[in-house]
């Protein structure tokens, strides 16, 4: 029921935009709905720990521990985003790049992006996973390219091909899986059910999933921009506007891993972790290492977030594949914090970009002296970002190093070797953004700086104190994958 | 609450934390911040001291768990001895520094926000206490990353100069190099402890883990290396001279007198506390990289005429010294002599505490050289001893102690290390008796260096006649709270080097703790005036006796050539029947350091160069002669230039695969595809 | 009857004080002679500083207060030597206060202070001075260390007294270790108390001036005190010398007897001992200030050979 | 129940429906492309009603109903009107080298028929035998992607792909739940307007439709 009225409201609010998105208060509509769906989320998390477990909304949708701590973020970040994007989306109207009916569209298109990611969350059923996917990504395709310039069209042109295909392969996976669980669980649309397949997944012929696997993991690793099939990441977050930015590298991608572990956790079932686990590994390492030695040599500012984001979800997955409570709590950890640091940092970049006039780092100058908050908001989240303490991106990072050191000592100095160069890229191309004097014709903004700090503070959270029903509660997230 | 020395240490920690939290609400009213702010820090760093000296007198072990940290690793505090005496060390140099702030903080005009400079010094000084009081991995490292973040922002404090900027980001670099391969020496440990989860990551669980001799060594060479990063250990020492001179002079003066030795307990932390049972090798290989330190560190730090810079080069040579004490009793305690291996303990933990203090001494007085001429080049300063008396008498001090002449303290703790040394025939190992001593000869050579190099900045700085282009008559003599910051310090050299025992029968629970013998007994079984090591008949050295005799005679002398009647007349300098001297004719620091530069140039990077400059009209003779010196440091070429290259250069080869053709994308995901395919499929 | 240490001290003090410039008299007329010049008589040293003391003091205009204080504190510092190493009896109150290690910082806090007064007037030549004088020293101190370790590992102690008493108390025995030691010994004391080859206290030609340079300024009874007490250095690495090499006849208690015997073999040892110092002197040219580190090199080369010999062939 | 006349049938139109993927990849001229698609389209059509008829999997007449109105009349017609409307029908596409790129194709088939060799082991159904062309059809519409420059070729490509998945579907296991099957209908309804969009931005932006010219954004330098 609240499942149901969680995604009623959203669509519903996208489909009310959809006619008066260009109104003067749409922005706030956006907000107000947003923050509903949060409430309600809140609301849904609770009766999920009151339950003890999962709710089982009807046959498609079901609810436990690991999705709903995603869903709780998801509409967080949503409604952060949209009281980002009030600000930030009017300045762009005053600098002209967006009309009516663009902002129209903007929004319904926000909402309707949200409720593709809420279905996949919450869907029980891993062909409705699929459909939500691709439907997440068409509603995202036109936002990447909503400015209309040559460079937003390549770009959004290069995410619809590259996505597609990649959604494509995972499709035959699904048709492969659902190959395998039907021999079990007989034809018929409960065979797809997560809820069954996880209780039955260790009958489930090896070999055909196996196959399944292989597809699923090059389908949803394009969505979640693993190297090599990233090539679309940076040019559709560097070309969209921020606030969409913000929400692909906070969200979108999280979904696609919550996909993949999923998926993992099935395949792990009937051919024990190592399996799906070393593609994981392999391809989180690949991802880490090619992001940072790319950051070193960026030149716009989104671009150099974009591949941060690449590098952070190859530390994820690559602690999913290694699999282990330490691992994947860090894992599950990293997803949450990164998500809202990431966000939190392209808030502030985009309004570094917006007092400039242009994304190119080399005439971003003096952010704390022009707009202290923004400098100050994007020098902590590069901190957060780079994995210092105490950020609970340092956290969930000492989590999976550990875990390494003990299940895969061999595999911790690449890991080690890419968080430096990382490290050093990111606080090589801030420090001079953020420190020193003003930029010439760096005009002042007034920024959104409640998201920015709010993000902060909750990313800070859990490198200093993790409640401790929080605690248990990711443990039992984390039982759920095992 | 009942009030225990740990509590203590934690009020130390909690009035800076939450000083850093109100400080920007005062940031309208300037001077009340300045004021407020940093004497509650010195309050703070007063009650660390207090509660550290408690410990190491009672030699009291006392532990804490909070309430924060990870679910199943709490933060856990551990106050024993070697961590109390660090947390004297900290304290003191902290104390002196913030008094010292109150005074130079009214320097910085409007343009530098003050509250940036609070927030982030009282976070540096929580940093460091933490540091100290860790007792889990966790912990351990987010103190150890709050101490770098905030000390780079105070690097970077005066920003809007690129250098600063560029030494900052160096800095930081290299610090995060060093947490992280701590964080794997952590991981080495707790990974072979065999313990579930987190269980091994508390310190309690290291010092009861047992490691093979493979991944012992591992873990010790991944911390040493960690640890030498922080400390500035030649070769990792290239941010140091970059760092401390841009760092306002209150920060320098805590960074290299202080943070620097959070290092130096991590490493006792780790050979001592945690692996306890090791070979004699590793003892070398840290007694090498002491020597190696100490000798260029003096040497590069004679090359210099940046004020700051000098002294930065000469905490690189400090933390060396440091480093043969710590060494050498490794080696002994690899040898099963425990007696041998405290008093080396001791040596070098009692240098620790003087080169806090006198470094911070020095930094402060260059601070306040800085704040009177705005002047770091040596080249431009001179007689500065008249202009300001108290500053040049301080810093007077600071240079005796640090070219370790009795009968001040450094002098204490080098005689105590040559006693060390002279201890080697007692080794089974005959390559190491032969060898051992060799290094003594380097301490020695380290030690002569040093006095030369303090004669040159003391010479140079604050005798003879100004050389700058200003007009010295503005140069006036510094506020009473930067004077009472260096008095402090200058007290503190004075009476450890006076009462060395004292001191010595006071850190005597830390050999007790960690290597399981005292030498305090035997140090003052002559009565507390004399210093006797091993034994009365072994070697003996009296600084009251030193200093009371001298005292003696010289005021006899004075006294007796001064009841008879002979004025003194002052009159110009004789100059050799030339043309009138000018201050530019006087011997600078280079032409000072210019026989060492000759005699051990190899060892540098040295590039002169020599210009006859001819005017039009006649080119026989010069009008004027150009000389361009320029002194690099070797490792910069040899170890880092390299790394960046090739960290550039793979980016650019990756950068090839993006290659903006969407077919080549889609090739790229096919082929991922085919290839899983055909491998796992 | 046995003196009592103190007077012993007393004593000693006293010996170091009074005979210091005598022999620095008994030097220049061996020199003289050999060079065939007429000797001005060896209280000629005790004339020259009563004399001094008697002048007016001329200060540079810029002087400061470490110039005026130099003179002080480093005729304080050598005297305080003198109360320390063990000339005629072992029984000193103050010889455990220093051991040679520590000694040698003592001459340390001279040459420091010697060199900040050099650079106080601000001219060239002192700053030259304390340069050369302080490169010198740093380039001597390894060897010095390195000699002091060989002797210390006979005896198994720094403390002259022990040295001297478990040398004179063993029966003699020919230690090659001592004589590698000695030798390096000689060409570190050369060095220190600016001597030739490496230094030439009679000349005041400004290029080759070293120790000389940084007193140009001096004055009066400042330049009394600072050549008396550079006299009393050198007697006093005399005694150094005697008491870790050829120790026999210093006294092990205040015996009057023992004290006279001691008096004279001391003496004699340091008439000999400036004999060949003046023979080294008269056969040697003064080197460039370049060779330097050759030949303290070979200072720190005979040092270490002896510390090897030790553990090699002892 | 299987009858061997619809397993014989299933076999010819797998045939088929490979017979012009292959076709597809070697076309040059536009029109021709989209015809060739537009036949495709029915070939699937037909086997899944004959499938759905074999097997008595009612439903399956549904998604044949369905892919008949997407895949054979409105996106064929979609990008016929598109071609018309833009005037890009004389546009020259070139192909890599047609004979090396059919030699691959072949690889592929024969990769791709060693893949399914497993499955076809476990499954009982009659139509096991084309998963493989299934698989084929997929792979081969992506080769087209990497080979053809032209965006609306490309498209075309991705179609196949789209093409070769529902066959896949329904050879294995009879076709996919209902709601899934809606589902992937919806999507491929938005992707095509989204494309139909998308062209028209492509050409004004850059005036033809060669995605090769779309190559600004990228890391090498």
């Amino acid at each position: 029921m609240i499942i149901l009225s969680l995604l009623g409201i959203s669509i519903l609010v996208a489909l009310i935009l959809a006619f008066v998105g260009d109104w003067k208060y749409a922005p706030e509509v956006n907000i107000s709905g947003s923050l509903l769906t949060f409430a309600v989320s809140l609301v849904l998390a609770f009766q999920v720990y009151g339950e003890g477990g999962s709710v089982a909304g009807s046959t498609y949708f079901f609810v436990d521990y690991l999705n709903i701590s995603l869903v709780v973020l998801t509409t967080l970040v949503s409604t952060t985003t949209a009281i980002f994007s009030r600000r930030y989306m009017r300045l762009e109207r005053e600098h002209g790049r967006v009309g009516h009916w663009r902002m129209r569209f903007y929004h319904a298109m926000f909402q309707l992006f949200i409720f593709a990611m809420l279905i996949a969350l919450l869907t029980n059923n891993f062909g409705v996973l699929w459909i939500s996917m691709e439907l997440a990504t068409l509603a995202t395709v036109l936002l990447v390219s909503l400015y209309r310039t040559p460079n937003s069209i390549e770009a959004a042109w290069k995410y619809f091909i590259l996505c597609g295909v990649g959604i494509a392969q995972a499709l035959f996976g699904t048709v492969l899986l659902y190959f395998a669980a039907e021999r079990v669980l007989g034809a018929g649309g409960d065979a797809l059910l997560w809820t069954n397949l996880s209780r039955v997944s260790a009958q489930l012929d090896p070999t055909v999933l196996r196959l399944a696997f292989v597809f699923l993991m090059v389908g949803y690793g394009t969505k979640a921009g693993l190297v090599p099939l990233h090539n679309w990441l940076p040019d559709a977050h560097s070309e969209g506007p921020t606030p969409i930015s913000a929400v692909l590298s906070g969200l979108l991608l999280n979904i696609a891993l919550y996909a993949l572990i999923r998926c993992k956790a099935l395949v792990d079932g009937s051919l024990g972790p190592g399996f799906a686990g070393n593609i994981m590994m392999g391809f989180g390492l690949i991802s880490l290492l090619t992001a940072a030695f790319s950051m070193l040599r960026q030149k716009d500012i989104k671009r150099l977030f974009a591949y941060s984001s690449i590098e952070h979800m190859g530390i994820a997955t690559f602690a999913f594949g290694l699999g282990g409570p330490l691992a994947t709590f860090g894992g599950v950890l990293h997803m949450l914090v990164h998500s809202l640091a990431k966000s939190a940092t392209f808030f502030s970049v985009g309004h570094a970009a917006q007092m400039h006039g242009t994304q190119e780092m080399a005439k971003i100058r003096g952010l704390i002296k022009g707009n202290p908050a923004v400098g100050w908001g994007l020098f902590l989240g590069v901190m957060a970002l780079a994995g210092m303490p105490p950020f609970g991106i340092f956290t969930s990072e000492f989590l999976i190093l550990t875990a390494t050191m003990k299940e895969a000592p061999w595999l911790a100095p690449p890991l080690l070797l890419g968080l430096t160069v990382a490290f050093a890229a990111l606080f090589f191309k801030v420090q001079p953004m953020v420190a020193g004097g003003k930029a010439p014709g760096q005009q002042a903004l007034t920024a959104a700086n409640i998201p920015v700090f709010l993000h902060l503070a909750l990313v800070l959270a859990p490198g200093v104190y993790l409640p401790v029903f929080l605690a248990d509660w990711f443990h039992l997230a984390v039982e759920i994958l095992r | 609450m009942v009030v225990s020395p740990l509590n203590l240490a934690v009020f130390s920690v909690l009035l800076p934390l939450t000083l850093a939290c109100m400080a920007p609400l005062a940031h309208r009213w300037r001077t009340i911040q300045i004021s407020l702010s940093f004497s509650l820090l010195a309050l703070a760093s007063l009650v660390a001291v207090i509660a550290g000296a408690l410990t190491v007198g009672e030699g009291t072990v006392a532990t804490a768990i909070l309430s924060l940290g990870l679910p199943g690793l709490p933060f856990h505090l551990r106050l024993d001895p070697l961590a109390g005496f660090f947390l004297v060390v900290i304290g003191l140099m902290g104390l002196c520094a913030s008094i010292y702030s109150l005074g130079y903080m009214q320097g910085y005009g409007k343009q530098h926000s003050l509250t940036r400079m609070v927030v982030f010094y009282a976070l540096f000084l929580a940093g460091m206490f933490l540091v100290a009081l860790a007792d889990d991995a966790y912990f351990f490292l987010v103190a150890w990353e709050l101490m770098a973040a905030s000390s780079y922002f105070l690097v970077m404090y005066e920003d809007d100069l690129a250098a600063n900027r560029a030494a900052a980001f160096l800095y930081l670099l290299i610090a995060h190099v060093g947490a992280i391969a701590i964080l794997l020496a952590f991981g080495v440990i707790a990974g072979q402890s065999g313990q579930e989860g987190f269980a091994g990551y508390t310190f309690a669980a290291m010092r009861g883990s047992h490691l093979s001799s493979g991944w012992a060594a591992a873990a010790f060479f991944l911390a040493f290396f960690g640890f030498a990063a922080k400390a500035g250990v030649i070769p990792l020492h290239v941010w140091l001279p970059e760092a401390h001179p841009v760092a306002p002079s209150n920060v320098s003066a805590l960074m290299s007198g202080v943070m620097l030795k959070t290092s130096i307990y991590g490493i006792c932390r780790f050979a001592f506390d945690f692996i306890k049972i090791f070979p004699w090798w590793w003892g070398v290989i840290v007694l090498a990289f002491g020597l190696v330190s100490a000798v260029m560190g003096v040497l590069y730090a004679l090359m210099q005429h940046d004020l700051k810079r000098l002294l930065a080069y000469h905490s690189v040579e400090n933390i060396g010294i440091i480093l043969i004490g710590l060494g050498l009793a490794m080696i002994f305690t690899s040898f099963h002599l425990p007696a041998l291996a405290a008093l080396a303990l001791i040596a070098a933990l009692y240098h620790t505490l003087n080169h806090a203090m006198f470094k911070g001494l020095l930094f402060m007085g260059a601070g306040a050289v800085l704040h009177a001429t705005h002047e770091r080049n040596m080249e431009e300063m001179g007689g500065l001893i008249h202009r300001m008396p108290w500053t040049a008498a301080l810093f007077l001090i600071g240079c005796v102690s640090i070219s370790a002449l009795p009968p001040f303290n450094g002098f204490v703790s080098e005689w105590l290390t040559f006693q060390a040394f002279l201890l080697s025939p007692a080794l089974p190992q005959p390559l190491l008796q032969l060898l051992i001593p060799l290094g003594a000869a380097l301490l020695a050579l380290t030690g002569a260096l040093a006095a030369a190099c303090f004669v040159k900045v003391y010479g140079v700085t604050f005798l003879g006649q100004w050389r700058g282009h200003q007009r010295p008559t503005q140069i006036h003599e510094v506020n009473w709270p930067m004077r009472l910051g260096m008095l402090l310090a200058a007290l503190s050299c004075f009476c450890l080097g006076v009462m060395p025992t004292l001191v010595i029968s006071w850190l005597d629970t830390i050999p007790a703790q960690l290597c399981g013998t005292h030498v305090a007994e035997s140090a003052s079984q002559f009565g507390w005036m004399w210093l006797t090591p091993i034994s009365e008949n072994r070697a003996s050295y009296s600084a009251p006796l030193v200093l009371l005799g001298i005292l003696a005679v010289v005021a006899v002398t004075w006294l007796l050539l001064h009841g008879r009647q002979s004025q003194i007349r002052r009159l110009p300098i004789w100059d050799c029947g030339f043309a009138k001297l000018t201050p530019r004719m006087q011997y600078t620091a280079t032409s000072f350091a210019m026989p060492i530069r000759r005699v051990l140039g190899f060892l540098f990077a040295v590039r002169e160069q020599i210009t006859l400059i001819y005017p039009l009209n006649h080119p026989a003779n010069p009008e004027r002669i150009q000389y361009r010196l320029r002194v690099r440091d070797r490792f910069w070429n040899w170890l880092y230039q390299p790394q960046s290259v090739a960290a550039y250069w793979v980016g650019r080869q990756f950068g090839k695969l993006q290659h903006g053709q969407i077919r080549v994308y889609l090739l790229y995901s096919f082929l991922t595809l085919l290839v899983l395919l055909v491998f796992l499929g | 009857m046995t003196l009592h240490p103190f007077a012993m001290e007393f004593l000693q003090v006293g010996l170091v004080v009074g005979l210091a410039p005598g022999f620095a008299g008994w030097i220049k007329v061996l020199k003289c002679r050999l060079q065939g010049r007429a000797a001005p008589g060896i209280i000629q040293p005790y004339r020259d500083i009563r004399r001094l003391f008697s002048k007016d003091v001329v200060l540079a205009e810029n002087a400061s207060w470490i110039f005026r204080f130099t003179p002080y504190l480093v005729f304080g510092v050598t005297v305080m030597i003198g109360g320390i190493i063990p000339l005629i009896s072992v029984e000193l109150p103050l010889a455990s206060t220093a051991d040679v290690i520590a000694l040698v910082m003592l001459f340390g806090i001279i040459r420091f202070f010697t060199a900040l007064a050099g650079m106080d007037i601000g001219t060239a030549f002192g700053g030259m001075g304390s340069s050369r004088e302080m490169t010198i020293s740093s380039l001597a101190e390894p060897a010095m260390l390195m000699a002091v370790f060989a002797v210390s590992l006979a005896s198994n102690s720094t403390s002259l007294t022990q040295m001297v008493s478990v040398m004179t108390q063993t029966d003699f025995s020919i230690r090659p270790s001592l004589a590698f030691a000695l030798a390096a010994f000689i060409l570190i004391a050369l060095a220190e108390t600016g001597r030739i080859p490496v230094d030439n206290p009679a000349t005041h030609l400004e290029l080759t001036m070293i120790h000389e340079a940084m007193l140009l300024e001096y004055s009066g009874r400042h330049l009394a005190l600072i050549e008396w007490a550079g006299m009393m250095k050198l007697v006093l690495f005399f005694g150094l010398g005697i008491a870790a090499f050829c120790p026999w006849g210093i006294s092990p208690s205040g015996d009057p007897g023992r004290l006279a015997l001691a008096f004279v073999l001391l003496a004699a040892k340091l008439l000999l001992g400036g004999a060949i110092m003046v023979l080294i002197e008269t056969c040697l040219a003064k080197m460039r200030i370049f060779r330097l580190p050759d030949y303290l090199g070979s200072a720190f080369l005979l040092a270490t050979l002896g510390m090897i010999a030790f553990f090699i062939l002892e | 129940m299987a009858h061997p006349l619809a397993a014989q049938l299933n076999s010819l139109l797998a045939a088929l429906i490979l017979l012009s993927a292959f076709a597809l990849l070697t076309q040059r001229k536009k029109m021709a492309i989209v015809h060739t698609f537009a036949w495709q389209g029915l070939f699937l059509a037909i086997s899944t009603a004959v499938i759905g008829f074999a097997s008595g999997e009612h439903h399956l007449y549904i998604s044949s109903l369905l892919t008949l109105a997407m895949k054979v009349i409105l996106l064929p017609y979609i990008l016929y009107s598109l071609i018309i409307k833009l005037k890009i029908h004389r546009e020259i596409d070139a192909v890599v080298n047609i004979p090396s790129t059919m030699l691959i194709g072949l690889v592929l088939v024969v990769f791709s028929y060693h893949l399914t060799a497993p499955i076809r082991e476990l499954s009982s159904l009659m139509t096991r035998s084309t998963l493989a062309v299934a698989l084929a059809t997929v792979m081969l519409g992506m080769l087209m992607m990497v080979t053809r420059r032209h965006a609306v070729t490309q498209i075309l490509g991705f179609l196949e792909m789209e093409n070769g998945l529902f066959f896949a579907a329904t050879s294995a296991t009879y076709g996919m739940p209902m709601v899934v099957e809606l589902g992937v209908a919806l999507d491929l309804l938005i992707a095509a307007f989204i494309f139909g969009i998308f062209f028209f931005h492509i050409n004004t932006n850059f005036d033809s439709l060669d995605v090769d010219q779309m190559a600004k954004l990228r890391e090498m330098d």
